[in-house]
């Protein structure tokens, strides 16, 4: 296909892009308040673009998600974590497994991974947006790999979500979001878990004095 | 199964024991004979069951009836193998009842019944005996069955009278297995019937002793009968080794010549028997009892070499 | 009123009245009513079923038939007997103070609200409404896991949360594969995602994409269904929570994200075509079979090591789902339900056994049979029935699934054999010593609620020596519909 | 009125024995109502059992089908003459031990009485429908049932850990056992998809999975019957037990998975291959032969047997395998007079195993000792069971006129025509393992004076034993019942190889019987008289003739008078009754002379030992062959895989995200 790309398609690919490149630079973050920082621009780097694609194509339930995603991604998810980091006072660094490059380096390898195989099925896609698929299990990938490599809790919980950005990506990408039941669904149950990892976090902190998951290691097979 | 043929089996079991203690008698005069000693008279092993008869009993404290009823189990026992094997004619009532396989087995009950007996009154010896017994007997039977099983494959049949019969009447064949088995089968008659090199019925010396340290408490009629059994067991071996590996002048119906000739027979080979078994008790020494297995074995060796070169070279014929 | 709703809403309102009642004294009650209530109405409503065929509710967004409907009796059931056991098991805890009176709250209310996402996953037609009611699910477990506040039972949720929350995501990845594959060929019409409308056009769909979207769904709820190498929340979370809990972890959560699996393996398949799911399940039941096996020998806590079991009977259900057919259909579905009947009483047994010698730790528990008869012979049983013993139904399920594997796959017999056999002499030789042998303890004066064991092993009995024909009837159709 | 069939009569009687369990838990203390009622009961129905498949045996199979089991798989029972055999075996020996147990089980010992009941009762129950089973669900559920009711027996008294441990490898090999032959009945099924007997008859497997499914039965069967080296449960659960469990599964269990194998190998897979038999003869023969060496050694007196049960298997093996032979080279007539020593030994070991084991039972209880080196000298204590004992002995020990002997003497009998097999190496290989059985026979010999002189004979050992008592009016009921069985078995063998012919007759489709009537019930000639023959009867009566005339002579002509004095032991003056041989100082020379064959720890007593003992263990080598390794192997390898369960979440979840990769990387439709 030579032709010209049109604009929206332009603008959604920029988006998955800035998307892919902030889960690059939460991979690289150290400290946890420019983590959760980015976590929300990310959200809202999401709503932008799942609004460019309701506009794009005139599906009106996406409006929704958008404003979905921007209420509980970008702006109800960041202040709660704030909220708790405060509260908790946590250190801010944020110790890795692995060492910040090597991490990269693994990330690099994920995103080709995920584009590799992503392609058959971006091929069969019929929306604007379906090059973004790739980008969406990239993102996920990359999100799954911050959870590995991170031992503190709260910089766990936030690739957490940001996996389920990177689901809600591939989503909009791919079909132009889910049916709206599911979708306020899947809402409220992130919300709930977010709720319940906050109390999470306190017991936790209570029980161990530290939101270092090191201390969650006793249960093993000797 | 006539009359007669009742008659000539009661007649082969009183002959039995009748010649059971001169065998033994004949035996021990030999041995004194080739061991430069006097000799006791032929009879002397009547005078001694009839002075045992005399004699009361002397039982031990501790004797159960299983003690005083051994005795006459193994005498029974050896009367009934004297009578199946055929000394004189093959053609005997009682010979159906048990085959060579039943036959080792009526030496196994024996032998189950006195060692049974030698650990009733609960002394060291005979315990001892007991076990020493039971060992013998469990290292001979293989070898016995062997040599049986040999024979019993060339006329087809486990029942002594068919072996002898095939063996004596059939056309003469060289049989190298029956050369084989006759080793084997003199091996063990050496280690059944308590001989040197395997046992001295001649010693009483502790460690070294096997069946007299089973009859060590037995007296007067008990140890009587027990002699006579193994006077009878002697006569037995000897007569079914004979039978087996030297079987002419067995009769086959019981024709009265027939069987004068046959006795006439069984006595000239029974004396030159009894003097080879002295020779051979004269010029070898007991071994240790532990040698045994090896003396056994080679039996047992013996045995299954005869079983093999039947079946290699002359099963085919 | 509808069956149906009267199903889902009994345990949905009971639960956020026990939420906001707090600890009455008519708590326990309410409770054990509401479970009683969502057990008659269950039962009722698979006779309807059962006599009248598959219908909808809610529109087309729930939708019962012949596969579902006798889960969620199972379900119900297991949760009315859960509410009998518990109610003792819990007022011993709060006596020996492990509890306090808000988390008992907590507990109650939680429970019915898990019952509730159970029934509501089992029963929607909505394959996005499922995930949703599955990572509910585990929402509303993660807490009853962390119950006791221990360093340890905290650990355990935190492990569950994040393990199952990472795993469903998968899933959700995997969803929206699936409605992408089912959109192109369903159109935006809203139904691409009800699995009646799927069904239809199962043979339609974009067999890549169903094999990816199969791939993200079997990892992400095969992590809930404990498959290894991803079981690794479960142990922990079974063993640290309270019994009740592990009860209804291991007989019902695992059955129902097993469930989810079977509903997308029957679209995967009828997209492939190439037994690829199947092979896939096979090849992952064999690995959590064997895996769960070696386990067994080296436990020594009791929950743990009945959660390995759990585990590995999962694996052994999931080879017998991925052979396919109807007799292994058929076979799979028997030993699911035997499974949760036998591992929920056995749990409860454990549970009174472990409250009445204060520990979990197996070398500390000792002759049983002295301290309680009932519940030692209730353990004993219950792990004959768990280890395959005639005449339990368990052996009635594994001889189907052994003698098909040996028709149709014998190079899986072997494996088979081994893991089994592992599995027997770690566990037998763990739970013998328990129950019988010598024991310093007393004999406790009152007796525990052990009536829900029996009932569960006398099913599990009935089973192996006879299996009702209506019950027969109804397997067979839900073996069938799987293909 | 409807009549009543056979097969109908053998589901009442395990129904009765079910309800006879069930009757036990009614009044689980009631101790007199228990032992006086419900297991005399039970005795009964074993007698009516017996005398079912007695009146059966030569008529043609019945089935019946009960509307239990699997879906599409009700349970089918049939009753033909192999069973009919077997049933016959478990209702005369079932109905000796359940009178025994009556007075066996005493108050205050062990589990409640009414737990044993049923247990017992579940017991007698399962190996009758084990035998009438004519599916495979069928079949396993009553096999598995038989495991599990004689696990909880043989674990009665579980306060014991050497007890416990007992019955967990039982159960443990039982159950590994038990998958094997679920193994068996899904390859014979895997053509047809159609598990009952019926339908596995009626296909034919090709060679390759025919002898797998052969040797899964082999295996499978072997376990049960403790066939090398699967035997290890056996000498440890037979000793655990109660001893009239002990009886019970030495006497009928183990038969029931003889049974198993004769099922599979001559019924449900056709035609046998011939070196199935080369099999099963070896594995008999090692298994024989252990079993015998062993039993020597012990010094436990029901360790003694137990693994003298191991050596009778295994002749019964050998058997089996000689049968294979014959009839896979279309030998009819001495495939069936080997399968007629198979069958005879079955029921011959039945009867005087169970009668010696139940003999241990009374010592045991007479005495509270079960080690031989603390008995002796019981047979002044104890008449009644020393003289019943000593029946017993003589046929364990394979000697005429007893049972034991008459199937030894088939079976040798078997070998003698062994030279005939159309192959160069069997027919020189095969009679050679015959002298492995005069061998083996030889030894039990050895075993049985052992057993014997040890326990019945002697001097008492310990103080102690001069208040045994003799067994009660029930327990020499039971005893007289087996002694009475193995002597019928040992004199009228003519007589009960008509019976059994039935069974061979159904499997090889030749039998003895017509022979064996040709010569009169007196005389055994399997083959021809002049071939071979023997005549208990005759035997018998020559021998007591000259016991009686022999004394009578003796006493008429001479005299019979008596007199009593200490033993004169050579004349030596300190005689304690530990001058006596104990167990081990009496198999000495087998340990010697076998020494290979043993696993031995020994400690010498050395002339600065201030306290000089000696000691010596025997242990079976097979533990540190193969259990121990499969052990360590096993446990290294959960060593290995425990690993993946390491604590740390971040490992988990990349396990979690590596599956994930690595599928998608690999899923390709």
């Amino acid at each position: 296909m030579s032709t010209v790309v049109p604009l929206s398609a332009q603008l959604i690919n920029l988006f998955a892009a800035v998307i892919l490149l902030l889960a690059f630079a939460m991979l690289a973050q150290r400290r946890v308040l420019p983590l959760i920082n980015l976590f929300a621009l990310q959200g809202l780097t999401l709503c932008l673009s799942t609004l460019v694609v309701a506009f794009s194509t005139g599906q009106a339930h996406l409006y929704g998600s958008a404003a979905l995603t921007l209420v509980l991604k970008a702006l109800l998810l960041p202040w709660i974590l704030h909220r708790l980091v405060r509260k908790l006072q946590v250190k801010s660094d944020v110790e890795g497994l692995v060492n910040i490059p090597t991490t990269m380096l693994i990330g690099i390898v994920l995103v080709m991974v995920a584009f590799n195989v992503a392609l058959p099925i971006s091929q069969l896609a019929s929306t604007i947006s379906r090059g973004t698929l790739g980008i969406a299990l990239a993102s996920v990938m990359l999100a799954f790999l911050m959870m590995i490599v991170r031992t503190k809790a709260i910089p766990q919980v936030v690739g957490f979500l940001a996996m389920e950005n990177g689901l809600f990506l591939a989503a909009t990408s791919a079909t132009y979001g889910m049916p709206m039941v599911v979708e306020l669904g899947i809402a409220l149950d992130v919300l709930v878990g977010a709720i319940i990892l906050g109390v999470f976090f306190f017991q936790i902190r209570e029980q161990f004095d530290s939101l270092d998951i090191r201390h969650l290691e006793k249960l093993k097979e000797r | 199964m006539s009359i007669s043929g009742l008659l000539w089996q009661f007649f082969a079991i009183a002959l039995a024991l009748a010649l059971a203690p001169l065998l033994t008698g004949w035996v021990n005069q030999c041995r004194a004979w080739l061991q430069n000693r006097a000799a006791p008279p032929l009879l002397q092993p009547y005078f001694m069951l009839h002075k045992l008869f005399h004699k009361d009993v002397v039982l031990a404290h501790g004797a159960s009836p299983l003690f005083v009823f051994a005795p006459y189990v193994v005498f029974g026992c050896m009367l009934l193998a004297c009578a199946i094997i055929p000394t004189l004619s093959t053609d005997l009532p009682f010979a159906p009842a048990a085959d060579t396989i039943a036959l080792v087995g009526v030496f196994g009950l024996a032998r189950l019944f006195i060692a049974l007996a030698a650990m009733d009154i609960g002394t060291s010896f005979g315990t001892l005996g007991g076990r020493r017994e039971m060992l013998i007997g469990f290292l001979a039977e293989p070898a016995l069955l062997m040599v049986i099983f040999t024979t019993a494959m060339i006329s087809q049949s486990t029942s002594v009278a068919t072996i002898v019969e095939t063996l004596a009447h059939g056309d003469f064949v060289i049989n190298p297995s029956l050369a084989f088995a006759g080793i084997a089968f003199t091996f063990v008659s050496f280690a059944e019937n308590a001989r040197v090199p395997v046992d001295n019925p001649a010693t009483h010396l502790e460690l070294t002793m096997i069946h007299e340290a089973m009859i060590l408490e037995y007296s007067g009629r008990h140890l009587a009968l027990i002699e006579w059994a193994a006077a009878l067991k002697l006569y037995a071996y000897s007569c079914l080794g004979l039978a087996l590996f030297f079987p002419w002048g067995i009769a086959e119906g019981d024709s009265a010549a027939g069987l004068l000739l046959a006795i006439s027979a069984l006595i000239a080979k029974l004396a030159v028997g009894g003097a080879l078994l002295a020779l051979i008790e004269t010029i070898n020494a007991k071994v240790r009892i532990f040698r045994a297995p090896e003396f056994l074995g080679t039996a047992f060796l013996f045995a299954v070499l005869g079983l093999l070169v039947r079946l290699l070279l002359e099963s085919r014929v | 009123m509808d069956l149906f709703v009267l199903t889902l809403a009994i345990p949905l309102v009971s639960g956020l009245a026990l939420a906001a009642a707090g600890e009455r004294a008519w708590a326990p009650n309410l409770n054990l009513i509401a479970s009683l209530g969502t057990f008659l109405a269950s039962a009722l409503l698979t006779a309807e079923i059962v006599a009248a065929g598959p219908r909808f509710a809610f529109g087309e967004m729930f939708f019962i038939d012949s596969l579902n409907v006798f889960f969620v009796a199972l379900t119900a059931f297991v949760g009315l007997t859960t509410s009998i056991f518990s109610g003792p098991y819990m007022r011993n805890e709060r006596e020996h103070g492990r509890l306090t009176a808000a988390r008992l709250r907590l507990y109650k209310s939680m429970f019915q609200l898990f019952m509730f996402t159970m029934l509501a996953a089992l029963t929607t037609n909505n394959l996005g409404i499922l995930w949703v009611a599955m990572e509910a699910a585990t929402l509303t477990t993660v807490l009853l896991v962390s119950l006791y506040r221990t360093a340890a039972s905290l650990e355990a949720a935190w492990k569950y949360f994040i393990l199952c929350g990472v795993g469903i995501a998968q899933a959700l990845f995997g969803t929206i594969l699936l409605y992408f594959a089912a959109e192109r060929v369903l159109g935006e019409t809203g139904n691409a995602l009800l699995w009646t409308h799927l069904v239809g056009v199962k043979g339609q769909l974009e067999p890549t994409v169903m094999a990816l979207a199969f791939v993200f769904l079997l990892v992400g709820y095969g992590t809930k269904v404990g498959l290894a190498p991803l079981h690794n929340w479960l142990p922990d979370a079974h063993a640290e929570g309270p019994t009740p809990v592990s009860a209804v972890l291991s007989g019902l959560l695992l059955n129902v994200a097993l469930y989810a699996i079977l509903r997308v393996k029957v679209l995967a398949d009828g997209a492939i075509q190439s037994g690829f799911a199947g092979s896939l399940m096979m090849g992952f039941g064999l690995l959590t079979l064997t895996v769960a096996a070696f386990f067994l020998s080296r436990q020594k806590d009791i929950k743990r090591m009945f959660a390995y079991s759990s585990i590995e009977h999962m694996g052994l259900i999931t080879f017998a789902f991925g052979m396919g057919g109807p007799v292994a259909n058929f076979a799979g579905l028997l030993h699911m339900t035997l499974h949760s009947l036998t591992k929920s009483a056995i749990f409860f047994a454990v549970g009174h056994a472990a409250q009445k010698c204060g520990t979990q730790v197996m070398e500390d528990i000792r002759g049983l049979i002295k301290i309680n008869p009932v519940i030692g012979w209730g353990l004993m049983l219950g792990t004959l029935a768990i280890l395959g013993m005639p005449p339990f139904g368990v052996f009635a399920s594994e001889f189907m699934i052994l003698t098909h594997a040996m028709k149709h796959h014998p190079w899986a017999t072997p494996i088979l054999l081994t893991a089994l056999g592992v599995a027997f002499a770690a566990i037998f030789g763990k739970v013998q010593p328990m129950v019988f042998g010598e024991t310093h303890l007393k004999r406790l004066p009152h007796a525990p609620a052990i009536t829900p064991v029996f009932v569960h092993l006398a099913l599990v009995l009935m089973m192996g020596l006879y299996i009702p024909p209506y019950l027969v009837r109804w397997f067979h159709e839900a073996a069938r519909m799987l293909g | 009125m409807f009549a009543l069939l056979p097969i109908d009569v053998l589901l009442i009687a395990a129904g009765t024995w079910l309800a006879l369990g069930l009757a036990g838990l009614a009044a689980p203390r009631n101790f007199r109502y228990i032992s006086k009622v419900l297991f005399p009961l039970g005795a009964a129905v074993a007698v009516l059992a017996g005398l079912t498949s007695l009146s059966f045996l030569g008529s043609g199979a019945e089935t019946a089908v009960l509307a239990v089991g699997l879906p599409g798989l009700p349970f089918h029972l049939r009753l033909d003459n192999l069973a009919a055999v077997f049933v016959l075996l478990l209702g005369f020996a079932a109905a000796g031990i359940s009178v025994f147990a009556a007075g066996y089980f005493r108050k205050g010992e062990g589990a409640a009485p009414g737990l044993l009941c049923l247990q017992y009762h579940f017991f007698l129950a399962a190996m009758l429908l084990v035998l009438l089973a004519d599916d495979a669900y069928a079949f396993m559920v009553a096999w598995e049932g038989m495991a599990l009711s004689s696990f909880f027996l043989v674990t009665t008294d579980h306060r014991h850990a050497e007890i416990r441990r007992a019955g967990y490898l039982y159960l443990l090999i039982a159950h590994v056992g038990a998958i094997a032959i679920l193994l068996c009945f899904g390859l014979m099924a895997s053509g047809s998809g159609d598990y009952t007997f019926a339908g596995m008859r009626a296909q034919s497997l090709p060679p390759f999975w025919a002898s797998a499914a052969w040797l899964l039965a082999l295996l499978g069967f072997g376990a049960k019957a403790g066939l090398l080296p699967v035997h290890v449960w056996l000498p440890e659960a037979h000793p655990a037990a109660p001893s009239p469990v002990s009886a019970m599964m030495s006497g009928v269990m183990l038969k029931t998975a003889i049974y198993g194998l004769l099922r599979v190998s001559f019924d449900l897979l056709g035609e046998p291959l011939w070196w199935w038999g080369v099999v099963a003869m070896a594995v008999g023969l090692a298994t024989a032969l252990f079993g015998v060496l062993y039993s020597t050694v012990q010094s436990d007196m029901k360790r003694l047997l137990a693994y003298s049960s191991i050596e009778n298997i295994g002749l019964i093996a050998v058997a089996l395998g000689l049968t294979l032979l014959f009839h896979a080279y279309r030998m009819a007539a001495l495939a069936a007079l080997a399968m007629t020593a198979l069958l005879y030994h079955c029921l011959a070991h039945a009867g005087f195993k169970s009668l010696l084991f139940l003999c241990t039972g009374s010592v045991l209880h007479a005495t509270k000792e079960r080690s031989l080196g603390r008995l002796g000298g019981l047979i002044h204590r104890m008449p009644w069971v020393a003289w019943l004992a000593l029946a017993g002995v003589i046929a364990g020990a394979g000697l005429p006129p007893l049972s034991g002997f008459v199937s030894e003497w088939l079976l040798l009998q078997g070998f003698l025509f062994s030279p005939g097999l159309p192959h160069p190496w069997l027919n020189m290989v095969v009679p050679v393992a015959a002298a492995v059985v005069a061998l083996v026979a030889a030894l039990a010999g050895f075993a049985m004076v052992k057993f014997y002189g040890i326990v019945f004979l002697g001097r008492m050992r310990e103080e102690a034993l001069k208040d045994a008592h003799d067994a009660g009016r029930w327990e020499r009921a039971g005893l007289v019942w087996l002694a009475v069985l193995t002597f019928l078995l040992g004199v009228l063998p003519t007589t009960v190889i008509r019976l059994i012919d039935a069974a061979t007759r159904q499997l090889l489709g030749a039998g003895l019987a017509d022979k064996v009537r040709e010569h009169g019930w007196w005389l055994l000639a399997p083959i021809s008289p002049d071939r071979a023959s023997y005549a208990p009867l005759v035997f018998l009566a020559v021998i007591a003739a000259a016991v009686l005339l022999g004394r009578q002579l003796v006493h008429r002509l001479y005299h019979g008078r008596l007199r009593r004095s200490p033993a004169w032991d050579c004349g030596y003056v300190f005689q304690g009754p530990r001058a006596q041989d104990t167990a081990e100082g009496f198999s000495q020379p087998i340990r010697r002379i076998f020494e290979p064959m043993f696993r031995m720890e020994r400690h010498f007593p050395t002339v600065r030992d201030e306290q000089p003992y000696y000691s010596v263990k025997v242990e079976d080598h097979f533990w540190n062959w193969l259990y121990l390794p499969l052990a360590r192997f096993a446990d290294g390898i959960s060593r290995l895989i425990i690993r993946l369960q390491g604590g740390r979440i971040a490992i988990y979840l990349l396990y979690s995200f590596l599956t994930l990769i690595v599928l998608l990387l690999v899923a390709r439709p």
